[in-house]
């Protein structure tokens, strides 16, 4: 059955650059998250949860490794007959289309797609957010409400609101005003980047937008704005729960924290509500005879020698006898040599970070070529597939990436693509 | 890669008694190595070797079995003309007894394949084997049937299939079971055969009324057949009994013995359940050569010891020795040593179990102790 | 959409005889249409009202059945937490007969499913009509259990089910099997109860050793629960012997008839075969009033048959109110008037078969005549 | 597991501008063919029985309608855990990619995606020609050679060889020439379109191809040519059966009419290489009471109440009483009324032909408003998702397309457009 009461379009075409050397060759929902996950694993697994079952994923920028990611949709039961998953990048056609221009720029093109289910409402869902969502209910209140776009909001701290989306609303939730990070703000229901729409009325406002020459054709920026100012029928849904997105080097870190600290907030061992992932067949993990571990996530094939506090351990990470490992993000296939300490770092997939390395806030002869304005709270980050030469200190706040094999061949080389390439499709 | 052979995995050994182990499910289902089930390694070196059309035969007990292999898919054998088969007996609808033997359903599996060759395994091993080499000798010697067999020296007290060969490696006398039979060659249950032999062997079965279909009633041709023998030599675990099952778990926690067992050049698939990762809580206590999966929270201490999925140790509890199955709960200071505890079991606060090396104590499914 | 119900299909009725149709093969996989089996109507009617994990209880014969729908992905049934399960019975290891009943692997198949209500199917009826009346009702009313039922007079000389209800629509009295009841409402196999009672239900049955679960064993039970009746007014075909069936067949032949068993709204999902497309050939004759699958060939004359994949209706040959089962080959210049013809069935060439109407003459599966 | 041996491109991403109307709004390989099939069943189906399950499908050109008839790959059982399909549009990179500019090109910006799997051989391969071939016998020969490009050729009648790409070679097979469209060929060993080349060469070859400024990054143009005159081993494998490229309305009229009077050669029936497809679930096909039909390929859902003689129908047609068809192709959906009677027409999806329609070769009072010179032979060709007007006759070699419903309304209008998605998708 080709008709769908509710499709899902997930925007995940941006590059994420304020992730700098992380989203390098990845787009940011493929980017590693939380031991065993990808960022998209929580949109996706969502809506599975959620019911449905036809998930356009729009593409641009690096999707290669999403879509061998994503693959038939399998891990997360979306390999339907009619429906699924699909990734959806620009196209040619007879007027010759272009890259995607905005976010509504992007739905505006696959159109043609979403007509093809014919739905009654699509959800739009960012690639990039960490959260746990029913959007069945979020469908409801739309339809209760009798709306013709839904919003979903989340409460944050009046000292943060000017730093959001903040949506100003009516006694009945109806939304009078949209204000992009307002100085003085007069609420604090922050907009999440999740938006449900009557296709028939996001149909006619895309199509609208697209002929607007000043339009950025952006739905934050243009579409909802737009509906609000023309007096339609636009509601907030609120939203209790954890929600982060994760978009920015710090966030990023604070997120996968947060599964250390306020693991009951985004409660991963909720079976009732799974996140599912794709990864590797790997045996157990395993703590060797003199490791010391201590309020850390671990997964499959992680074999753990040395020390490791307060971090994030992805699958088949090696951590050697002698290393100390302290409030980092190892990702998955990352090898870390005896002696090595690192403090406040993220690792990307499959990097070999070798036996004496420091890398920490204030290290001791540490080296600040590498520091980075994307860095700040003293977190480092080394891009995935490198090689970290034997002994290498760097202080807090370093970006290291490709780029660096290059200026600095003493002390960073790349992995041979081949095999980076091999572990990281799995 | 095609292979022109299909497979059949035996699901149940009525000889092997692992006690509550496999009383609530067949020896397949049976868990092991912390996220895996020992027919996920069967499954997966006959996938590795390119074997796209497999038929399991489960007797009694299968649910487990059917809820953990599925539709195949996480063995990629959700396929359209092939793929996996729960081959379980069939009844006679006015009789409500059994048709006749097993025959019927594994002959109608084994006929509608259009592979020349069957691998039949037994499920009371586990390895990561590869299978070409026997097939490729089998087909080079022209023998009937080709069986491997490992020097592993009297596997068991009370299983056992001894082989004597002749010069061309052709069985001349199988022993079985027989204690005084140390270090010589046991087969343990993996042999290939040619779909048409095979066929003509379970007619002759359904004809004469036999009604087991096993590894050892397969060998038992050898006066008829030539049985060609070929050894393998690579890491081989018997589960033949609760001593063997516990001794190889206490294996894995070798890094040689798993790195030799989980090659990555042939993975060993299983079951995906979407746990939550590991956490290891800032109060844990010592957590020392154990291997430990996902869903696992761990406050307490831990040595030497094997966690499968979900296992809760609470603070100031002590395991030391101990396989904990799926779901297994350790509460506060409670102290376990050379226990072996069931999916969902719960020991409770403060309690003290202890087996002895070489025999563990077991506590049963869904138990509370 | 989801339901929060599940299916269990009942593949077999011991009561229903079509001889040499169902003599191979569950009731359930019976084929009907051209180029479906009985069980996909069930099977999508329940999909398209949103069910997505269905079991369906096997007790014999399932060999076909399991072939037919393979991992459930032609039904979207493929999936991870939810699904299609078969449940054959489950035999005991030491006395190899059955355990206990059938209601073990029923009671497994439910009480690992999350969803509150069960909608339980018989195998002797093709419809393609909306659930979601009966269970909107059933909850709205508070019975018990509710169950559809027709006035479609008095379907089968064998087989009936008729009710008596109250006032509330509540079964008062449930007439089995009963020539006299023409005109009446008559209940088809099609129930809703919730999950937890049906599991009450199945634990008495094991407890008193009961061995039938069937429509009429639940339905036996208005005498203690509140069984609600409602009316389902849509198109129904009872299958319940070889006449029933082969009207039903030649009713298909009517567009009206197809455009409400195959509403596209409601769509019936079958096994996909890839078969090439029907082809007639230049020498064909007439052709008139004819239901052809993919896979036909066709060089002779047909009318008012329904040909299912496969059929080969060779130079002159002439087929009338005939249905013809997939692969059957009607060689040149065979005659056939009144005939149903079973799976891979050869009439050869010049062969000349009549049945009458009200009785056609039956050709067994892989039968040379 | 993620190495495969081999693996498949088919290059998908053409316009097929010579089928006019037919690809306005699809990409070629989705085009109907032949009853039941689209074109690119044939080499996805192919890759299926040789054993082949991973294959990539370049597309760039209206991808969208391939894209959800590929969906998940089920119905090919290419749903595979690592592998399966993979729709492979142009993307954007550090490096800011652009379109597609050549076929080399397009399989060089996919170069990261093949190393993925690491395979030893690449199948190149046309999404576009319909032909039932082991490739994994050509691998086996590729192998047995040791080869390090293989070209599938097929052998044309001397007579017509002057139309095709030409391979001369020597007594091993191996490729001492190529030329394209000789004027005097001296061989009659055609190349199919159908490459195997050593990974580890076409790589190299591809790389060197792209910094090639001169190069028009075609294989045919440039990577064949490049390699033979460089002495590589170049190797042929000699192709014997049925083979046809459907590029233009002749070949692809030709092509379906083979089913009928050539069905020995590319033989459906033969269920050890079946071809697989994907099609809405339909009851089975209806001869009317009134019907007549002579050697006609029909399939499910189609009613034939009419006349229809040498001519291939697709599902869901419905042929209305008294309509005469003849030599036609008519694509799924299509619905053809009253009376109306068409000859040598290739009528497209969901068309709905109005009674008293007349599409002949010498229609009487015929409009030659529609002539295209992308037809000859005599054959019409009708877009899909349009409506021909209540007995409009219109002459052999006409094209109808969604442009004349502007300029003739009197005789075609556009069907609305989101019934007519609905449909095509299933």
């Amino acid at each position: 059955m080709a008709k769908q009461e509710t499709i899902a379009m997930i925007l995940a075409g941006g590059q994420g650059s304020r992730l700098g050397v992380l989203t390098d060759f990845v787009a940011k929902p493929a980017v590693p998250f939380g031991s065993r996950y990808r960022i998209i694993d929580f949109p996706l697994s969502n809506c599975m949860n959620s019911g449905i079952e036809t998930v356009g994923v729009l593409t641009q920028y690096q999707p290669l490794e999403l879509n061998s990611y994503i693959g038939n949709g399998h891990p997360w039961d979306l390999d339907r007959n009619s429906g699924g998953t699909f990734i959806l990048p620009p196209y040619l056609s007879l007027e010759g289309n272009d890259w995607y221009k905005g976010t509504a720029n992007a739905i505006y093109q696959n159109i043609p797609f979403i007509d093809g289910y014919d739905p009654r409402f699509v959800l739009i869902l960012s690639g990039d957010h960490i959260y746990k969502m029913d959007y069945a209910k979020m469908v409801a209140a739309h339809i209760e409400k009798e709306a013709e776009a839904t919003i979903a909001v989340i409460e944050v701290p009046w000292s943060e609101a000017s730093r959001f989306g903040i949506m100003n609303v009516d006694g009945e939730g109806r939304v009078t005003e949209f204000e992009e990070k307002p100085a003085e703000p007069k609420s604090n229901l922050a907009s999440m980047g999740v938006y449900c729409f009557s296709w028939e009325v996001l149909r006619r406002e895309l199509i609208e937008d697209e002929r607007n020459p000043k339009s950025e054709n952006d739905f934050g920026g243009d579409v909802i704005p737009g509906l609000i100012a023309k007096g339609r029928q636009v509601y907030t849904y609120h939203f209790n729960g954890y929600w982060k997105d994760v978009g920015t080097v710090s966030s990023l870190w604070e997120s996968n924290m947060d599964l250390l600290i306020n693991s009951d907030q985004i409660d991963l061992r909720d079976m009732s509500w799974p996140i599912f992932s794709k990864n590797p067949q790997r045996p157990s993990h395993y703590f060797g005879p003199d490791s010391i571990v201590k309020n850390t996530a671990v997964t499959d094939g992680a074999e753990l020698y040395g020390e490791v506090y307060n971090s994030v351990i992805g699958y088949n990470v090696l951590i050697e006898k002698g290393a100390v490992v302290r409030d980092s993000i190892i990702m998955p296939g990352v090898h870390i040599g005896e002696g090595a300490v690192l403090d406040r770092c993220i690792v990307g997939m499959n990097t070999v970070i070798e036996s004496g390395v420091r890398a920490e806030p204030d290290a001791e002869g540490g080296r600040d070529d590498f520091l980075s304005p994307l860095c700040q709270d003293d977190i480092t980050v080394i891009a995935p597939g490198l090689i970290i030469r034997e002994g290498l200190a760097i202080t807090g706040n370093s970006m290291i990436g490709p780029a660096h094999a290059k200026s600095h061949p003493d002390a960073v080389a790349e992995c041979p693509s081949l095999l980076r390439r091999e572990m990281e499709l799995c | 890669m095609l292979t022109n052979a299909m497979g059949l995995i035996l699901a149940d050994n009525r000889r092997v008694h692992l006690g509550p182990l496999n009383q609530p499910r067949a020896l397949a289902a049976v868990p092991f190595a912390g996220r895996f089930r020992i027919v996920d390694f069967t499954l997966s070196n006959m996938v590795n070797c390119g074997i796209k059309r497999i038929g399991i035969v489960a007797l009694t007990r299968y649910k487990s079995l059917m809820d953990h292999v599925g539709t195949g898919s996480w063995w990629d054998l959700d396929r359209i003309r092939q793929g996996l088969y729960l081959i379980p007996p069939y009844i006679n609808p006015v009789t409500r007894a059994p048709d006749r033997t097993d025959a019927q359903g594994i002959i109608d599996y084994v006929e509608s394949g259009d592979q020349d060759y069957v691998f039949i395994s037994a499920s009371d091993y586990v390895s990561n084997m590869r299978l070409h080499p026997l097939l490729d000798q089998h087909k080079e010697s022209g023998a009937d049937m080709s069986v491997y067999y490992a020097r592993d020296g009297h596997p068991s007290r009370r299983i056992s299939m001894g082989l004597e060969l002749d010069e061309d490696s052709m069985i001349k006398r199988l022993r079985v079971d027989q204690r005084e039979m140390e270090n010589e060659q046991n087969a343990f249950g993996l042999l290939v055969v040619s779909r048409e032999l095979l066929l003509r062997m379970l007619e002759e079965m359904m004809a004469r009324g036999i009604a087991d279909f096993s590894i050892v009633g397969l060998l038992e041709h050898y006066s008829r057949l030539r049985i060609q023998a070929l050894e393998y030599d690579g890491l081989l675990f018997r589960i033949h009994d609760i001593e063997s099952y516990f001794e190889s778990s206490m294996r894995l926690l070798d890094p040689q013995v798993r790195n030799e067992l989980f090659d990555p050049e042939r993975p060993i698939y299983t079951k995906v359940k979407n746990r939550a990762p590991c956490i290891v809580s800032p109060e844990s206590g010592l957590l020392r050569n154990v291997l430990g999966s996902d869903g696992c929270a761990i406050m307490g201490q831990v040595e030497d010891s094997v966690l499968f999925r979900g296992c809760v140790i609470g603070r100031n509890a002590r395991v030391t020795n101990c396989v904990l199955f799926q779901d297994a709960q350790v509460s506060e200071g409670a102290v376990l040593d050379h226990v072996i505890v069931g999916k969902n079991s719960v020991v409770r606060m403060g309690g003290k179990l202890a087996g002895r090396p070489g025999a563990p104590l077991v506590v049963a499914k869904n138990a509370i102790v």
